[in-house]
């Protein structure tokens, strides 16, 4: 609790330091083939999925929140849009529907903690079962194949016109990290949701509508975990009811290497961005060195450790 | 103690203070609010240690290890927070760290006389043993908290404002026992705002400023300016009552009834009064002041603002809307987000005016709440600063300033005043008066009398959850409030 | 396995774990291809066993690290083709063991038929049975191709047999040994009188064998299953499992990397490379070819 | 915060009431193969290494902690046994180096936590994956084949001396849990685990050893992970480095349907066990009944949210 400035500027930069020193280090190792402008095309791309995750977590985790569900709702949206693709429409429409079946799981997990008093932990350890099973009930029990559609290119390291460098996948990140940092940090909704967070009797007492503004929460990060979805669609080009597995655990460490704090109240999106940054690079910089794949998983959780570790050296939580 | 400092970070609490206690001796700490008082007691009960500085106990010098090493050696602190595990029993928090045992586990009848023979001194005798402290109401916990100290057997006690939240017969009782203490050869260290308990209780007193030791005598060669001067660094402000210029009515209780409290309210609120509601604590003031602002459910009975009443399903959004605000007297738990800025505590029922289009205007927002920090005197590096490194008064100022930022024509107040130094408090009465002249309508629960009689209009007393007659403050005395108070509500604990 | 000198090629080898025998031996073949051509093997699977993404990554890694190229064996015959084009593109020649993969940017699929392995396991159970009985399948996991060819092979093969009736095939066994065991248990239960089982892979023959060890019905009922292990070779020795559909692994991971080497030195190469199913049984589980498929030595460097 | 005594009676009934109704419902759509001795012995033993699981993890979670790595370190428990049995230790010297292993993750997340004052949550992601590294290094990425021993023999659902009635595991979940159960409610350690939980300033400041208190807390509940371990082992004879993943939000599931709160300061022994069978026996009753897997899915999801809906619905949190 005792910030002065300085310190709260460290924890600011912590995230971009831990990134800065994955960069230097796999640039020393990998000269060559590390600091290349299409590795690090490629690591963009890669960093999408659990970036707009995170973004959305962001959102979840400064309100006082957590959502373990996202992985399977991610699952959920790209069956949700092979199925449509499937069955005919038009892949604007798919995309759109994997984007608000997304959002739909969000609402109902605002619903249910609001409603039922029931803490987010629990109510999405329910629905990640919940969610998942109807992923696996609407796809049948397997793997759903679509037709191809331009949705593919939106994930396509070497983007349609050619213009635009990297994929179009990347610019939805960096354009929606760039809008909901703003909403996040100068919005009304934005400083609820730390108001939340931070005091959650405080906030009711203050006239905040509580619980209408967690629905908008895990809404709005439903919907950024539908837009994952879809992406992960991209990628896969198929509905995969069994993808994205566990993957709440990347997204949440994401946000918590980049400084929240998950008791609610601390937070921001470039810091989670960054997070999903680190963890991607990592992946990256060890398959590219050979690193054995225990020795990474070893490292990564040895990170995530560390980077919280400096970054609350000087505070308290 | 001696030359005792301490800093936190870029703050320093403490720059050399100096204090000494002998056996048998009352000794009133005093100071405004952010002095450095609880940070020097904190020091002495080991819970914080010192950056500097000498202690000694019975002549050989005492640097505490922790918390439960100054309890080992003698000295107990009674928390200006409440500090009990709520899930825990009445009996496992008295014992907490000192508990007794055989092989690791818990031997609970060895201490039950003496836990007994506390709470009967606290007039607790029938409270269960196995009650979990959380149910409790938080006069009942502040007298747990109390016991704690008298059960560790401690020879220096220190009471960090241990009567904030009792009601005046208890702190009758509290009285008698800090006596008692004394006259067992305990040193006691007694912290309060209340510059009549002191007189009533204490000795000999130390005045601190600004984390430095300032003054120190006997409380009988002061009288009350001497001491405010030392304190203020000047001379002190008094406010005098402006007559009421009593207007329409403006909040109407028609027959409130709660769960489980109020059991029966009516009042009439006009514009331009400070109303004032006293009564014992647990008489359920809090729990008509919820009510009224939508955040405990109403089972019957009607609340009406300017004439128009409020729905059930209406909660403290809608009452914000048409004018009313609300100050707790948790400002922990329900008052302030500690660790957000205070420009946005002091904003945040209203970010409207200073925002435009859904977004928060920055510069907006930093004008706004200097302008409420400069009109208040609110101590703080500025309006970006977090809230919880602020001192508790000024906290409590930020809270209130909440409410004058919204511009409501209704203010409910829960104990504005507790644990407010006596510059800040009158300085929040004349606020309270210039806002009722302007046209508000203030209703205020307060438990110091003399300190009611002296700037309300009208008095009403709560008993047992309901709400009697409001009554001219200037014809009323406060004998006749505490005969109402106290009135068939014999058995408080039942 | 990746000791690196400048000079020399580099062939990624991608499995779909690296927690398996299986893979252990495809990558001891992999390794005496690499040894007999003077190549180096990058091994590297992805970090989360079984998924999908997590796989694709390793492929754009290995592109992005500039190897020569490719061996891989795709979690997903679709989602695994855009990166496996994408390398193509970047005239990174790829070959697919193990699972097929669709799309014709790779060079060439050598694998297993699964589908004629799991009729081999059809007719394997159902000679036993004499043609008629109550069988039960027990699938490996949703959306997994080459298990679902098994299964698939199996349920056709089986369906020659009228006399056979179906008793269950939709219940899962679920990534883990433990989970295969817990729902074996569980349909054990639910089917006292059963007369044969099929598991399509290797983890659910384990813990269908745990399962029906544990209620003392081992041996008793007719049981096939998939893939090899210490384990169940024994199981095989002593009578507990009737049949193992055995792949060869080794030979998988030795064809794929000389067909990559083959596609690098501008050879025509099949488009199709079987590397064949073998049926082991309790009676010629000694003969060579099966013991070595049964009990694969793998070089030190593997392990 | 209002607890009447009434309360907080169907509180602790709650997990009970739960547990009755799933049994009625399976006995009734299978009178004849659900409610059997030999089902019943085999519901047991299968709820053997969770209830073990959940046992520790309910002292981490009423002292208002979490575990996120127990099911990794199950996993390294299984390789640490196989290992030293392969090598030629005798059973009983490998199991007991399997269940200090699982005390070893515990103590360094416990000291870790009180060292560095980093949410449990964030240590224990991170150990999650160091520690499954780890497992796959010490078992060279692959399962590993151990000689038999009697170790196999305690899951065994036909004990061997016959008098057992169920597996030696059993018994051993049995007696631990009634000793824990005892631990908890009575011991000093139990009362400063409850303290700690309720209110951790109060438990500093009444001179709790609250960081030593943390480390044994994880410790213990570290002992409890590496005995599961074994029991792991023992269901499958083998090591497996991949054994137990995501085991770890079963087993809070089960605490939490049990009737803790994650917040800290409330939760039973008693109530964890329960948890731990109705999962184990809504997992057995899906099967018999032939309940395709995806609605046993939405089963188990829907009933962690509903049982604690009922649970909390008189309450606040
Ligand atoms: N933990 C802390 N971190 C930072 N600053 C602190 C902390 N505790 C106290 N302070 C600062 O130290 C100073 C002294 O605070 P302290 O609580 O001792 O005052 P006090 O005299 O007890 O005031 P009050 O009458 O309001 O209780 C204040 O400026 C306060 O802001
Ligand atoms: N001794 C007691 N034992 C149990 N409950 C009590 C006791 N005293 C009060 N309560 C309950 O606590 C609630 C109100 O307590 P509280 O102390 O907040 O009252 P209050 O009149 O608002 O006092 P204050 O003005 O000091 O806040 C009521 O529900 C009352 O029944
Ligand atoms: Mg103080
Ligand atoms: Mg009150």
């Amino acid at each position: 609790m005792s910030d002065s400035n300085a310190v709260r500027l460290v924890r600011r930069l912590g995230p971009f330091l831990g990134l800065a020193l994955v960069l230097v280090l796999f640039t020393a190792l990998e000269p060559d083939r590390f600091p290349t402008a299409v590795n690090f095309r490629t690591v963009l791309t890669q960093t999408v999925i659990v970036g707009l995750g995170a973004v959305g977590m962001t959102f979840v985790v400064v309100s006082g929140g957590i959502d373990l569900s996202v992985g399977s709702s991610i699952a959920l949206s790209t069956i949700v849009i092979a199925r449509l693709l499937r069955d005919g429409a038009s892949p604007a429409a798919a995309a759109l529907a994997g984007v608000v079946a997304g959002g739909v799981v969000g609402v109902v997990n605002g619903t249910l903690i609001t409603r039922l008093r029931i803490a987010p932990f629990i109510v999405t350890l329910g629905t990640l079962q919940i969610v998942r099973g109807t992923a696996k009930y609407l796809a049948g029990e397997q793997k759903i194949d679509a037709p191809a559609s331009w949705l593919a290119g939106l994930m396509a390291k070497s983007p349609d016109p050619s213009w635009l460098i990297v994929a179009p996948g990347v610019w939805a990140l960096i354009l929606l990290a760039g809008f909901l940092a703003f909403v996040l940090r100068r919005s009304i909704l934005g400083v609820h949701t730390y108001a939340i967070g931070s005091n959650e009797s405080t906030a009711v007492l203050c006239g905040i509508k509580v619980d209408r503004t967690k629905v908008l929460i895990y809404g709005l990060s439903g919907l950024m975990t539908g837009l994952a979805g879809l992406m992960q669609f991209s990628r896969l080009t198929v509905g995969d009811p069994t993808a994205a597995t566990g993957l709440e655990l990347n997204i949440i460490a994401a946000v918590v290497i980049g400084g929240a704090s998950l008791s609610g109240g601390v937070g921001g999106i470039a810091g989670s961005l960054v997070g999903a940054l680190v963890m991607a690079f990592l992946a990256n910089g060890c398959t590219l060195v050979g690193v054995p794949n225990y020795a990474q998983e070893i490292l990564v959780g040895a990170i995530i450790v560390a980077v919280v570790a400096i970054d609350r050296s000087k505070r308290g939580t | 103690m001696e030359g005792v400092e301490k800093s936190f970070g870029a703050t320093r609490a403490l720059s050399g203070v100096s204090l000494d206690v002998a056996p048998g001796d009352v000794h009133a700490l005093i100071g405004e609010n952010g002095a450095g008082k609880s940070t020097l007691m904190k020091i002495l009960a080991g819970v914080l240690t010192p950056d500097a500085g000498r202690m000694s106990l019975f002549g050989s010098p005492y640097r505490p290890t922790g918390p439960l090493d100054a309890r080992r050696r003698g000295v107990a602190m009674i928390h200006q927070e409440l500090t009990l595990a709520p899930h825990l029993d009445v009996e496992a928090n008295l014992t907490l760290g000192t508990e007794t045992t055989t092989f690791g586990f818990v031997r609970r009848a060895g201490r039950r006389a003496a836990i007994r023979d506390v709470l009967t001194r606290l007039r607790l005798a029938d409270l269960p043993f196995d009650t979990p402290v959380g149910t409790l109401s938080t006069a009942v916990r502040q007298l747990l908290e109390i016991a704690r100290a008298l059960l560790s057997g401690a020879r220096v006690v220190i009471m960090d404002e241990p009567t904030s939240s009792l009601g005046r017969r208890d702190v009758e009782r509290l009285f008698d026992i800090v006596r008692e203490l004394a006259a067992s050869g305990c040193g006691i260290i007694y912290i309060s705002h209340f510059m009549d308990e002191l007189r009533e209780v204490a000795t000999r007193f130390t005045v601190l400023r600004d984390g430095a030791s300032v003054g120190t005598g006997t409380l009988d060669a002061v009288d009350d300016d001497a001491l405010i001067r030392l304190m203020a660094g000047g001379a002190p402000t008094t406010g005098t009552r402006a007559p009421s210029v009593r207007g329409t009515p403006l909040l109407v209780l028609d027959g409130l009834e709660g769960h489980p409290r109020p059991t029966e309210a009516s009042l009439v609120l006009h514009r331009g009064e400070i109303l004032g509601i006293t009564g014992l604590v647990g008489a359920g003031r809090t729990e008509l002041l919820r009510a009224v602002f939508g955040l405990d459910p109403v089972v019957s009975g009607s609340v009406t603002l300017a004439g128009i009443g409020f729905s059930a399903d209406e909660g403290p959004d809608a009452r914000w809307d048409r004018g009313m605000g609300f100050v707790s007297e948790d400002r922990k738990h329900e008052g302030l987000m500690l660790d957000l800025p205070l420009s946005v505590n002091l904003t945040l029922s209203r970010l409207e005016p200073v925002s435009r289009a859904g977004f928060v205007d920055g510069k907006k927002l930093d004008a706004a709440s200097r302008e409420w920090i400069d009109r208040l005197g609110i101590r703080a590096a500025g309006s970006n600063v977090a809230v919880g490194s602020l001192s508790g008064g000024n906290q409590q100022k930020v809270a209130i300033a909440r409410l004058l930022h919204h511009d409501v024509d209704v203010l409910l107040l829960d104990e504005p005043t507790r644990g407010i130094d006596v510059r800040s408090k009158a300085a929040v009465w004349d606020l309270l008066r210039s806002l009722a002249n302007a046209g508000r309508g203030i209703l205020v629960v307060g438990s110091h009398l003399p300190e009611m009689l002296a700037h309300c209009d009208r008095i009403a007393v709560m008993n047992r959850g309901r709400l009697g007659e409001a009554r001219d403050a200037s014809t009323v005395t406060a004998h006749e409030l505490l005969t109402e108070a106290v009135s068939v509500a014999e058995s408080r604990h039942e | 396995g990746d000791s690196k000198s400048p000079s020399k090629r580099v062939i990624a080898v991608i499995p779909k774990g690296t927690t398996h025998e299986f893979w252990k031996s495809i990558h001891a073949g992999a390794l005496k291809a690499a040894a007999e051509s003077g190549v180096d093997i990058a091994w590297k699977g992805p970090p989360k066993e079984d998924d999908r993404d997590e796989q694709i990554k390793v492929v754009e890694d290995s592109v992005t690290r500039r190897v020569a190229a490719i061996v891989l064996a795709p979690l997903d015959e679709a989602a695994l083709a855009t990166p496996v084009a994408e390398a193509a593109k970047d005239k990174i020649p790829v070959v697919v063991i193990d699972s097929d993969l669709k799309g014709d940017a790779h060079a060439s699929f050598v694998a297993t038929d699964n589908e004629k392995g799991g009729a081999m396991a059809a007719e394997r159970l159902g000679t036993l049975l004499g043609g008629k009985g109550r069988v039960l399948m027990l699938r490996y996991q949703v959306g997994s191709a080459s298990t679902e060819k098994r299964e698939r092979g199996f349920l056709a093969g089986i369906a020659k047999f009228p006399g056979i009736t179906m008793v269950s095939d939709n219940q899962y066994a679920g990534a883990t040994a433990e989970a295969a065991y817990a729902a074996a248990e569980n349909l054990l239960q639910r089917f006292p009188e059963l007369d044969g089982i099929f598991c399509p892979n290797e983890s659910a023959t384990f813990g269908m064998l745990r399962a029906l060890t544990s209620v003392g019905r081992n041996g008793k009922v007719k049981f096939v299953g998939f893939d090899a292990s210490a384990k169940l070779a024994e199981a095989l020795k002593t009578g507990d499992i009737h049949g193992l559909v055995l792949q060869n692994p080794f030979r998988m991971g030795y064809l794929g990397v000389k067909t990559a080497l083959d596609v690098l030195d501008g050879k025509l190469v099949e488009r199709r490379i079987d590397t064949g199913v073998a049926m082991a049984t309790p009676d010629n589980m000694t003969t060579p070819d099966i013991a070595e498929l049964l009990n694969p030595k793998l070089p030190e460097n593997v392990r």
